[in-house]
This record gives structure tokens, C-alpha cells and sequence, in this order.
């Protein structure tokens, strides 16, 4: 394609754009020179936490990638084992620390799985509110450092942060803590809706469409965004499966997977809204997938604040203290903003749980980082990375 | 177009800074040490042990049961318990903590000793302007920096430390009305029993009975 | 979704020679799950991913579970000759069940979208090393996965194409995971010391005992 | 001069200053923090830089990559025992003055994570820690707070005498060994130069 037919070629927009071919001749098989090994990270600015990429250079171009782990290994299933089925509730928060509520969510309904309990009608609602709230926060802030990453250096981080900063008021105002929510308990939640809760998350969410028409119009027709991204790190279908990646990710390669659809865990076949696919599985269908998947989310949230029923909001079986359950297994997963995220819990029948282990997303969809970022340059391994969305209390946790 | 893309986001970061002008949700800075954001009702960091009455140490409603510390998932909370009761603010005997200890460079504020303590004694502050230079001594709070009035209390949690007073003046209640049921019933039995001694001196014996009084504490 | 015996049987159809073990579940979750053996772990696991019906193309979670031998006894009454008389005595009848690695793989479609299916790899011991299949070529995305549970149980998956320490440190030589792991002692300064915390504690300075 | 001559003058237009004061005017206005996150306070610090907190008000908001540029590290995060040797060297390769802002209850003790076999109970094992932070994660305005305080610390030093900065004394050191990884913990465990475990004061009433 010459540079006149891509200066003709018409500019994307949010529900159709197109993929571009890069432009002929500038194919760098040939390089010649020695190989270049570099380590990227544990402190990198651009590897989002303590990540290490070990990448193998031939010129620009990445040969080799290995991903090294580790450096945020805290040991939260062995901790978790040495003590109570609730005192590793406030643990999960610190897994994804973007995402505290989806990991109380996922933790507590394994749990349910494994005893028994039922929470009610109120406190799923409760559930599916805070759970899409927070996939409004991971999303914008990972859109911000995803952009962040490309060079769009501060503003849209800033309009991100700024707009988290009023669904963490929210959290806060419920559950106590901006980030460390700590809210769910097995069979329900921990504290009702605080008064003028409801009004003051409708006002926030009937805001969040206008701002991502403005974050839409600030940077996804952008040119530059559009030539780093388009065309980068893709993720073919099959691979994704059999790698086992999960949320935006698989989707952005076009595979239809949705807990939330698939599971129907909680209430969410009462909630009518669409799964987002992308078509060409690079950078940019990631980017998109992730901003269209928010008004979805914003969609959710609004049918869920109007519909909330009064009632209870936990499970009147449910124990706080010399909680037991019965010897047995379960494994419990829900659709957190990065993929599925299961608890795998073994019961012995004592206090503590015998064998408690976390599925993570993020580890895992980082199965295929090398695939994407081959033949790659090094500049764009870096916005892969960011476009895979990690958060690293959960891949090394 | 080339730039096209470029020039709309430009007029986005345009609006956005004259809006800034105008518009109090495009300006959301709070400029910190002179404002404060107000902190939300149900907002937590510390712990803190409540007190009632005037002497921060006579009144702790804490009776060194230990559970926080069990359950405390980070092990922050460490508890001795006093030998010998001591009486509380209202000189009733109590066992009291003789150590009361929270590590803060450890506590993951998780409010899960809140939740287990079942003499609302332990709450949570929203204070978190506790940094310093001393890692030893300043962050192990003992038992005098942890006792705060009930008055505090209500300053930061309203909802929630009207809700644990009613609670509480109603266990009270429920406690003294008991208390006063026993001494009733005791009074009549002891009554009948000496009313029933006397008659046995004159009289073939009659069997008194005196059915314990039934009450029923209002909740 | 068949039920775990229907699969069960299906796969003793299919391999003869298999050994396979249905483990029950007791929770409310009621997820059973098959344990099956070394030699057929992979083939199986081809089949039950290119299974028309069943097409378990994800693998969604892999864990290690480290079990420790476990003392069961059993009362049971046996006739004795107790000093010449025939009586009836109740004895006491201890069975050790040797302990055990296991790897549990947990299985689901994504393109019927059913499970889980969940498989069990046992190692013969506990011993550091012992081996399991490693069913990595067959699901990609169990690659990760089975290297932490190398790192962290010690269990080595044979056909794992790039097995090393996922987590800890090249040349860390514990598996701390493992139920039996001791810790290193690095509690000097615990101003809130209890139980097990406390133990370590004073091993190591003149810590305060509780009274 | 004294305090009351430099008022006077101050009254009448004069505006005297001390060297020293004028230095640590300009040091502690513009301190330049390592951008280094490690785990979820990092977020926390980022939001402080944001809109809402704006830690450029207080000439603070130039993270850099890079700590040959940095003049404060924020340990904002759990370090593991992994991460260890890299805090080190990284510390070891800020220019002086340095000063280091351990932010949350992981890097001050290992917080919540302190049980796990994988974590350094405290970043100041092996480095000097100027101010703590407790909280889990601190609020961004503590991290504010905690600043503050670093710039009444920076303000209040001076350049001789026996109370001056380690930076200024030739006999302290700037740098401090790495710890290397061994067969079940780091080697050596902590820096015995600056890391002494205290005997707990309990105070009892």
C-alpha cells in the first residue's frame, strides 16, 4: 500500500474500523549484527509493576521473549491455607488491587459453592453494581496506561484517574476503603447501601457515556494511536483458546466467551447487553473491545439501579466467626475485568482451608506474550504488554 | 484527512482546560494540607478502642476477650490480659486489657476485628496522617493512644455509633431488667418460703407456689 | 454435559488398559472428578479435548495439591483366642494412606460452553522430583501453570517443554507450597507475637511469653 | 544574625537568608521521586500525582525512570525477597542526597504479607528509611502528609556539625551491599550495619 492510498484510506471510527496492512518494503528479516539480549524490568517504567520481560534483539526486532516472574510473589495461598476462610477475604483485594470487589465476588461464590449459601436477591444486585463499577475503573485505567505506554504521556491517564477517583468515592462511601474494599461475605455483603448511595451512583454512571464520547474523541481516531496499534501483536483465535486466555483479550480475537453469559452466575441473565468481539485480535481491537465493553457495562449498572429490590443482605446461615465447611472441593469463577478469574478451594473440614489456590487471569493470558511481540519491535512489545492488561498481585499474587 | 484525529483530540484537551474554568467537575483538584476531602461516613484506617465515661483507661468497653486478636488476619493485635478484674466506669468489675497493642505497620485495615468484637469496643478511626520517622516506637499504638471517647466516635461514624449506643442502652436494658425480674423473683420466694415456714409452725403445710416472673425485655 | 460416569465409561471404552478412578465430592459444589494414570494422561486428554460431544478445549485451571499421609483407624470386632477362650474383641486396625502430589486440571468448553471436567495426576510419593505428564502440549495454557506447581510442589511434568521455576529464585532449593515446608527464621522484631508467629519468634530472640 | 534583626530587616524590604536555608529551600522544593512502583500503593502514589491530590504542588511531580535522576525513592509496594536485591542496587544508584519514603505496611514490616516465605518483613533491612507510612494501601493525602514531613526533615539539615546528613559526612556510606539470592532466603538475612531488630517496649498501666 503506498503512503498515498494510507493517507486516503478512511479514518476509523469506534464501531468500524479497519485493519491496515503495513507498508511494503519494510520487512527488517535482514538485519544482520549480533543479537542483543536485554531484560526488561523488574524496573521498567512501561512493564506495569515489577514484570520482566528477558528479550533476545535482532536490531528492533524481538527473537526470543521470555516473561520471568515472581517479584511480587507474596504468598497469598500459602497465607491463605495458615488461616480462616475470612481473614483471606481483605487477601483477595490485594490480588488485582485494581479490581478488590470482583475478587471478594469470586472469592465469596466459591465459597458458596462449596457450602451451600445463598445470598439474596438484594445483595446480588449489590454484586453486579459494584462488580461492573469496577470493571469501569480497571478498564479506564488500563485504557490510560495502555496510552500512557504508546506515549500519550500523561492526559489521558490524567482524565482516567480522574474519573476513578469518583467510582472510588463511591466505594469508599460504601465500603469504607477507596481501593482495599474488602465488602463481600459468603452469602452475601457486609454492610447495606448507605443513604443517597443509589442516587449518587446513578449520577456517576449517567455521567460515564459522556465521558467516553470525550475520551473516544480525545484519542481513538488518533492517527498515531491507530499506526502503533493496528495490525500489532494479533492474537490468532485458536491460539488464544488453547492458550486459555480469557476476557477482553480472547474476545478481541473474536472468540464469543463470556462468563457472564456462559456461567450466568449471580443474576446476570437478567441483564440484556452484548458481548463485544473483535475481528483482527491486535492492539487496537483490544483498546476498542475494552471501551465498548464499558457501555455495556454502564448499561448494566443503569437497568441495576433502578431495578435493586429492598431485603436482606446476607444469607441468615451465614457465620462470621468459627466458620467450618463440610470436607469437600469447589471451584468457583466469575468474569473479572481481565478475564476468568476461579478460586479453587479443598475443605478438610477444619477452620482453614486445605488447598486454596487462585486462578489468575493475568498469568495466564500472558501465555502468549511471546507469540505476540515475535518479529515485533521492542517499542511495540511494550504497548502488547500494556494492550494484555496485568496487574501483578494477581500473575504472581 | 491526516490529522484529522489529532485535531478533534486537541479540542477535546481544549475543552477540558476551559472547562476547568468554569465547570467544578473538570477542576478536581482539593489542594490537601489546607482542604480536605470530608471523610465519608463509613471511611476506615485504624482501628481505635472506645471509651465511655471521663478516664480514657477506667472506661475501655474492651474486656480483653481476645477474638480481634484471633481473627485479626495480619496478627497486628496483641492482648494481656489482666489478671484481676478491675471496675469500669461505672464501677461495675470487668476484666480489662493490661496490654492492649496494635502494630500499624502491619494493619491492613480490614475492619475484621469490628466485625468479630462483640462489645463494640473496637472502631475505626479515619485519622491516617500517622507517618513518621520512628518505625519503632511510633507505629505500635498501645492502649493510651488507642482510647478514644465515645464522643469521638460519634463525631466520625454518627450512623453507625447512634446505632451501637441504642444497641447497647437496650443489652443494658434487657441486662438491668433481668437483673431486677431475679431480685423480684428472689424477694417473693424468699417471701413464700418464709410465709410458708411460718404456716408450717400452725398449719398443715401448703405448698407455695410462686411462678418465677416472666419478663420480657423490650428490644 | 454427560455425567463423570458416563464419561467414565466411555473412556474405559476407549482405553481399555486404562486405570481410572472416580474421587466423589462432598461439597455443595458436587463437582467429582477422575483421577487417571500416567501412561494414558496425555491420550486421554487428546481424546476428551477432540471429543465431538465433549470438546474440552479449555483448560481453564491447573493446581498442585500436596497430601499428606493420612492415619485412618478402623474399630472392627474379631473373634480372638484370648487365653484359651474364644471371645470376641474389638481391635483397633491402623492403615496409613501413603501421601501423595496431585495435579488437578480443571476443564471446560468454550465453544459448547459445559464443564467442568476435572482430572487428577497423582505422583506415586511425596518425594522432590516425582513425575507426572505434563499435559502442556495439549493445552497450551497449562504451560504457566504447571511450571509454579514445579516450583512450588516439586512435581516434575515429563513432555513440559520448558520447565523451570516460575516464582522463586533460580537455585532456591525449597518447595514452600508443600505442606511439611519449614520457613526461613527472619522474625526479629514481632512486637505482636502469637501462637505459631511466637514460636518462630523465639526461636530466634528472647521474645516476651504471654503470661 | 538572630531572629529578631532578620524580622526587622525583613520589615523594612531587607530579606536575608541563610545558605543553608536557601539550599534546602531549593532541595526541598523540588524533589524528584523515582518512578518505581511494586505494588498496590503504587497506585496510590500514582493517584496523589493525579488530578485530584497533584503532588506538583509540591515540585514533586517529575517521576523519573531512571535513578541516576532521583532524589527519592517511594518504596510504594511489598518487596519480596525477589525484588530485594533490585531495591538495593536501585537505591545504590541514586546520586546523594537520597532519601527513601516507605509507603504502606508491606514496606515498612511486610504488613499482611509478612507470614508469607516470600516476603522481606520490612525495606528497611537493607536500606535507610527516612519516613514510614502506615496504611494498607495510605491514602494519597497521607502520602502528602509523609511528604511534607520529608521537607520539614530536608529544611532542618545542616551542612556541618555532628547532626549533618549522611551525605555531607565522608565517613557514611552511600552505598549498601546487595543481598544475594541463596538456597532458602536472601544472604544475608539483613544488613546488621543498619538493620538492629529492638527489644518491644510495652507500655503497661
Amino acid at each position: 500500500m503506498s503512503e498515498s492510498e494510507l493517507l486516503s484510506a478512511p479514518a476509523p471510527t469506534a464501531m468500524n474500523y479497519e485493519i491496515r496492512p503495513k507498508p511494503a518494503g519494510t520487512s527488517d528479516a535482514e538485519v544482520g549484527g549480533e543479537l542483543l539480549e536485554v531484560a526488561m524490568g523488574p524496573h521498567h517504567p512501561s512493564t506495569h509493576g515489577v514484570f520482566r520481560m528477558d528479550v533476545v534483539l535482532d536490531g528492533e526486532q524481538v527473537v526470543k521473549l521470555k516473561p520471568v516472574f515472581g517479584y511480587l510473589h507474596r504468598n497469598h495461598e500459602k497465607i491463605a491455607e495458615n488461616t480462616t476462610y475470612l481473614a483471606s477475604m481483605p487477601y483477595t483485594d490485594r490480588l488485582d488491587y485494581l479490581c478488590s470487589m470482583t475478587n471478594n465476588w469470586a472469592y465469596a461464590l466459591s465459597v458458596e459453592r462449596l457450602t451451600g449459601l445463598i445470598p439474596p436477591e438484594r445483595a446480588e444486585y449489590i454484586r453486579v453494581i459494584t462488580a461492573e463499577l469496577t470493571r469501569l475503573v480497571n478498564h479506564t485505567c488500563l485504557i490510560g496506561f495502555l496510552l500512557q505506554d504508546m506515549g500519550a504521556l500523561g492526559t489521558p491517564l490524567m482524565y482516567a484517574f480522574r474519573q476513578r477517583e469518583l467510582i472510588l468515592d463511591l466505594f469508599e462511601s460504601l465500603s469504607g476503603s477507596r481501593m482495599m474494599c474488602n465488602y463481600m461475605r459468603f452469602g452475601g455483603c457486609r454492610a447495606d447501601l448507605p443513604a443517597g448511595w443509589l442516587e449518587q451512583a446513578a449520577q456517576v454512571v449517567g455521567g460515564y457515556g459522556q465521558f467516553l464520547d470525550e475520551f473516544q474523541a480525545l484519542i481513538s481516531e488518533n492517527e498515531i494511536l491507530v499506526a502503533r496499534s493496528q495490525g500489532v501483536g494479533v492474537l490468532p483465535a485458536e491460539l488464544a483458546i488453547n492458550s486459555s486466555i480469557t476476557g477482553p483479550m480472547l474476545r478481541a480475537s473474536g472468540v464469543n466467551f463470556d462468563l457472564r453469559k456462559a456461567d450466568r452466575y449471580g443474576i446476570y441473565d437478567r441483564f440484556p447487553f452484548r458481548v463485544p468481539l473483535g475481528d483482527h485480535g491486535d492492539v487496537y481491537d483490544r483498546y476498542m473491545i475494552r471501551l465498548l465493553e464499558m457501555r455495556e457495562s454502564v448499561k448494566i449498572l443503569e437497568q441495576a439501579l433502578r431495578e435493586i429490590p429492598a431485603g436482606p443482605i446476607i444469607d441468615p446461615k451465614a457465620k462470621i466467626r468459627g466458620f467450618r465447611p463440610k470436607a469437600g472441593e469447589a471451584y468457583g469463577r466469575i468474569e473479572c475485568p481481565k478475564g476468568e478469574l476461579g478460586f479453587y478451594l479443598i475443605s478438610d473440614g477444619s477452620p482453614n482451608p486445605y488447598r486454596y489456590r487462585v486462578r489468575p487471569p493475568s498469568l495466564i493470558n500472558l501465555t502468549v506474550l511471546e507469540d505476540m511481540c515475535l518479529g515485533q519491535t521492542v517499542a511495540d512489545a511494550v504497548i502488547i504488554l500494556g494492550s494484555v492488561d496485568i496487574v501483578l498481585g494477581e500473575v504472581d499474587r | 484527512m491526516l490529522g484529522e484525529g489529532i485535531i478533534k483530540g486537541m479540542a477535546e484537551t481544549a475543552r477540558n482546560f476551559l472547562g476547568s474554568y468554569h465547570d467544578a467537575a473538570r477542576l478536581t483538584t482539593v489542594e490537601f494540607p489546607e482542604d480536605k476531602i470530608p471523610a465519608k461516613e463509613s471511611a476506615r484506617n485504624f482501628p481505635f478502642l472506645v471509651h465511655d465515661g471521663e478516664d480514657a483507661m477506667q472506661g475501655l468497653r474492651c474486656v480483653a476477650c481476645q477474638i480481634c486478636e484471633k481473627e485479626c488476619p495480619p496478627k497486628c493485635i496483641f492482648i494481656i490480659k489482666d489478671t484481676n478484674k478491675k471496675p469500669d466506669y461505672v464501677g461495675k468489675l470487668q476484666f480489662q486489657p493490661k496490654v492492649f497493642d496494635i502494630d500499624v505497620s502491619v494493619c491492613m485495615s480490614c475492619q475484621i476485628c469490628v466485625e468479630v468484637c462483640p462489645f463494640d469496643a473496637i472502631k475505626m478511626d479515619t485519622d491516617f496522617e500517622l507517618g513518621g520517622s520512628d518505625r519503632f516506637g511510633g507505629l505500635l499504638l498501645n492502649k493510651r493512644r488507642l482510647a478514644k471517647p465515645n464522643s469521638y466516635y460519634h463525631t466520625i461514624h454518627p450512623t453507625e455509633a447512634a446505632e451501637v449506643d441504642g444497641r447497647l442502652a437496650a443489652e443494658k436494658a434487657k441486662v438491668e431488667a433481668k437483673a431486677k425480674a431475679d431480685a423480684e423473683a428472689k424477694a417473693k420466694a424468699a417471701a413464700a418460703a418464709a410465709a410458708a415456714k411460718a404456716a408450717a409452725q400452725t398449719t398443715p403445710p401448703v405448698v407455695a407456689s410462686t411462678p418465677a416472673a416472666v419478663v420480657t425485655p423490650a428490644k | 454435559m454427560e455425567t463423570l460416569e458416563q464419561i467414565q465409561a466411555r473412556l474405559t471404552a476407549e482405553f481399555p488398559a486404562a486405570r481410572l478412578e472416580r474421587v466423589a465430592n462432598e461439597s455443595a459444589a458436587g463437582q467429582p472428578s477422575l483421577v487417571v494414570d500416567h501412561a494414558h494422561g496425555q491420550a486421554i486428554a487428546r481424546w476428551l479435548r477432540d471429543d465431538p460431544a465433549l470438546r474440552l478445549d479449555y483448560c481453564s485451571n491447573v493446581t498442585g495439591v500436596d497430601w499428606l499421609p493420612l492415619e485412618t483407624s478402623t474399630k472392627t470386632r474379631v473373634k480372638k483366642v484370648v487365653d484359651g477362650v474364644e471371645k470376641e474383641v474389638e481391635e483397633t486396625v491402623k492403615s496409613v494412606r501413603p501421601g501423595y502430589l496431585e495435579a488437578v486440571y480443571h476443564l471446560y468448553s468454550m465453544s459448547l460452553r459445559h464443564g467442568p471436567v476435572i482430572l487428577r495426576l497423582r505422583t506415586a510419593d511425596r518425594a522432590v522430583g516425582a513425575p507426572v505428564p505434563s499435559l502442556t502440549p495439549v493445552w497450551r495454557g497449562a504451560e504457566f501453570q504447571e511450571r509454579e506447581i514445579y516450583d512450588l510442589f516439586g512435581i516434575v511434568f515429563e513432555g513440559h517443554p520448558d520447565l523451570r521455576r516460575l516464582l522463586m529464585w533460580e537455585g532456591y532449593q525449597d518447595h514452600p507450597m508443600r505442606k511439611d515446608y519449614a520457613e526461613p527464621d527472619d522474625y526479629e522484631y514481632e512486637p505482636t507475637p502469637h501462637d505459631e508467629v511466637l514460636e518462630k519468634a523465639g526461636k530466634h530472640a528472647a521474645a516476651e511469653v504471654r503470661p | 544574625m538572630d531572629e529578631g534583626l532578620r524580622n526587622e530587616l525583613s520589615k523594612q524590604g531587607v530579606f536575608t537568608t541563610k545558605l543553608t536555608d536557601l539550599y534546602n529551600w531549593g532541595r526541598k522544593n523540588s524533589v524528584w521521586p523515582l518512578q518505581f512502583g511494586l505494588a498496590c500503593c503504587a497506585i496510590e502514589m500514582i493517584a496523589a500525582s493525579m488530578a485530584r491530590y497533584d503532588l506538583a504542588r509540591f515540585g514533586a511531580e517529575v517521576f523519573r525512570p531512571s535513578p541516576r535522576q532521583a532524589d527519592l525513592m517511594i518504596v510504594a509496594g511489598t518487596v519480596t525477597k525477589k525484588m530485594a536485591p533490585q531495591v538495593v542496587r536501585l537505591y545504590n544508584q541514586m546520586p546523594e542526597p537520597k532519601y527513601v519514603i516507605a509507603m504502606g505496611a508491606c514496606a515498612i514490616s511486610g504488613g499482611p504479607f509478612k507470614q508469607g516465605y516470600n516476603v522481606l518483613k520490612g525495606v528497611d533491612r537493607f536500606i535507610p528509611v527516612d519516613i514510614h507510612i502506615p496504611g494498607c494501601p495510605p491514602r494519597p493525602e497521607a502520602l502528602i502528609h509523609a511528604f511534607m514531613l520529608l521537607q520539614q526533615k530536608i529544611a532542618a539539615q545542616t551542612f556541618t556539625g555532628a547532626g549533618r546528613p549522611r551525605f555531607l559526612d565522608p565517613a557514611g556510606p552511600s552505598e549498601f551491599p546487595v543481598p544475594e539470592f541463596g538456597a532458602h532466603d536472601l544472604v544475608p538475612p539483613n544488613n546488621p550495619a543498619i538493620w538492629r531488630a529492638p527489644k518491644v517496649q510495652r507500655a503497661e498501666s
